[in-house]
């Protein structure tokens, strides 16, 4: 049993985002999908969020995202019974999800195994060949394609025009003015889209911190707009989240 | 059909399907063969599959129906040996990312990058781009919602990759929990 | 050496033939194969030339021997058939040249002769020519500058090409940019 899917386990050195993660804590707890109650693992996430152990490094944000989801989640079981849960609080969104995403495993599974009773048929001329002599067959260009060449132009146009970006220093003062500046512009920053568009490991963190820091002094309101959704941060401007 | 014009046609059917690169379907090679019934046409498949591929041993193709087509490929148990000839290797087998995204355009298709993102719990803009340079999927389309986001579905090359003729070989969500629910649940992590 | 052994050298042979699109080194196939001897590949060869290809008339496949290795090919007799079944439907290839002008002209149009091959870095007189050959792109107006030169936009053949229904539905540049432009996430957790 365990060679049968080797194939898709290979693969899996880490868990490849949130619900990957919350369905093996399921699975582990013996626990039914249907009934779970997420703020019983809530604890056991975030463990594996502190001790980082097979995350997939390039999915952080998403894993934390899920993790302020379930804290949200394990304090409303806190507070006195509501009667109900509703069919849209937060957990029952998130089960609905790990629910459809079990499917997408198990559909993966599936296509993982005729991908390999596949692999072990050679065809000919599979060796690349329409690369080799730089030549494209009409009939097999697709739109796509035809975007991504002149993609690769815009591309090649922008990087000749482009000049060595002199290293700079960050400061949480600076950072600060940037943000601010960033958001009087736009109106509202993407948390996501901001932080993946940093150069460095060093912007990140000054970044991470200076965004914290300001949501603590109530500078900015860090809004998530539903269950997934990217946290979006506003300024805080009076009467801004009354309504 | 007298035994020449028999092999004869074999030998064509060979002859083309070698030369292409693609699946040929089955109407086209017909038409060129001249033949109107597609029962004649799978007895002289069914021949050449049989007498000529696989009950010869000296044999190393075999015939394969997939992406709507008749294809010639190497039969599976070569495969250890051609694989150390080649030494580059044959295919580079798709992420469990690309899987994924894959499984959900399609059972959901069309589906938009939003949508793929949302149940797999992470942006799945890496494993769309690598599927569309792969050809799997491809753009079918915009949704009619505010950014015009647009909307993936499988192509030909897919059916071929995985084996289909077509999309309706898919199991369904039911078909599918039965056949893993049968077994026992395999653990996915180390 | 025995019968069985024979018949699976041969298929290897023929699966390796097979996949290869170039002539193969026979003494990369002999080592392959663990023959030293050259008379004893030679045997080999012989054997299913003849028994296998040449005397059935239901293959259509023979060996050739070019550019120093071996090759399966397809047998002269099956010629005519042949180019009469892939004339029919025969792709037209677009060099890459051609690409990149057509996809300058699709996402600018309307563009100059001198705007293309600026954005190239190369004369793209030729492929402007083609294109217009193809009906892929007409001239709709001048430029309204010195020397007055022809503005190139896509027809309705481009959009039927490329499986499009309107101009609007190729994928902008932010979309592309979102999909090639993801650079690995820095860790939170360093």
């Amino acid at each position: 049993m365990e060679t049968e899917f080797s194939g898709y386990q290979v693969q899996t050195e880490y868990f490849e985002g949130p619900l990957d993660l919350l369905l093996h804590l399921i699975r582990k707890n013996k626990m039914n999908i249907i009934e779970v109650r997420l703020s019983q693992i809530t604890n056991e996430y975030l463990a594996y969020l502190e001790g980082k152990r097979g995350l997939n490094p390039s999915r952080e944000s998403e894993f934390l995202m899920t993790a302020a989801t379930l804290i949200y989640i394990k304090s409303r079981s806190l507070l006195p019974k509501p009667e109900n849960m509703d069919d849209d609080s937060p957990e029952k969104q998130l089960i609905h999800t790990l629910i459809e995403y079990e499917k997408i495993q198990k559909i993966s599974r599936m296509l993982r195994e005729m991908e390999y009773t596949e692999l072990l048929l050679w065809r000919r001329l599979e060796m690349n060949e329409s690369f080799a002599n730089r030549e494209y067959e009409l009939k097999e260009v697709s739109a796509f394609q035809l975007a991504e060449i002149f993609f690769d132009i815009v591309k090649k146009k922008e990087y000749e025009q482009f000049l060595e970006i002199p290293s700079k220093n960050y400061s949480i003062a600076t950072k600060q003015e940037e943000l601010l500046a960033l958001l009087a512009h736009s109106g509202y920053l993407d948390f996501s889209e901001y932080i993946s568009k940093l150069d460095s490991i060093e912007e990140l963190v000054v970044s991470f911190f200076t965004l914290l820091e300001m949501v603590k002094r109530h500078l900015l309101i860090a809004v998530q707009e539903q269950l997934f959704g990217t946290i979006s941060l506003y300024r805080n401007e009076p009467g801004k989240l009354e309504n | 059909m007298n035994p020449e014009a028999l092999s004869r046609q074999i030998a064509l059917i060979e002859a083309l399907l070698f030369v292409s690169k693609e699946p040929v379907e089955p109407g086209r090679i017909m038409e060129f063969l001249g033949l109107d019934d597609i029962e004649e046409f799978e007895k002289v498949l069914a021949v050449m599959e049989k007498d000529q591929l696989l009950d010869r041993p000296e044999r190393g193709l075999m015939l394969k129906r997939s992406g709507g087509g008749l294809q010639l490929v190497t039969k599976p148990d070569l495969h250890d040996e051609l694989k150390q000839f080649f030494t580059i290797k044959q295919a580079t087998k798709l992420t469990i990312a690309s899987l994924e995204t894959l499984s959900i355009i399609a059972y959901r298709q069309p589906a938009t990058l939003t949508e793929i993102s949302l149940m797999r719990g992470v942006n799945s803009t890496g494993p769309v781009k690598n599927l569309l340079q792969k050809k799997l999927i491809k753009i079918t389309g915009r949704k009619q919602v505010p950014g015009l986001p647009a909307l993936y579905a499988t192509t030909p090359e897919f059916l071929v990759y995985f084996g289909l003729n077509n999309l309706s070989e898919l199991p369904s969500l039911e078909e599918l929990t039965e056949l893993f629910e049968e077994k026992e649940q395999p653990s996915l992590f180390k």
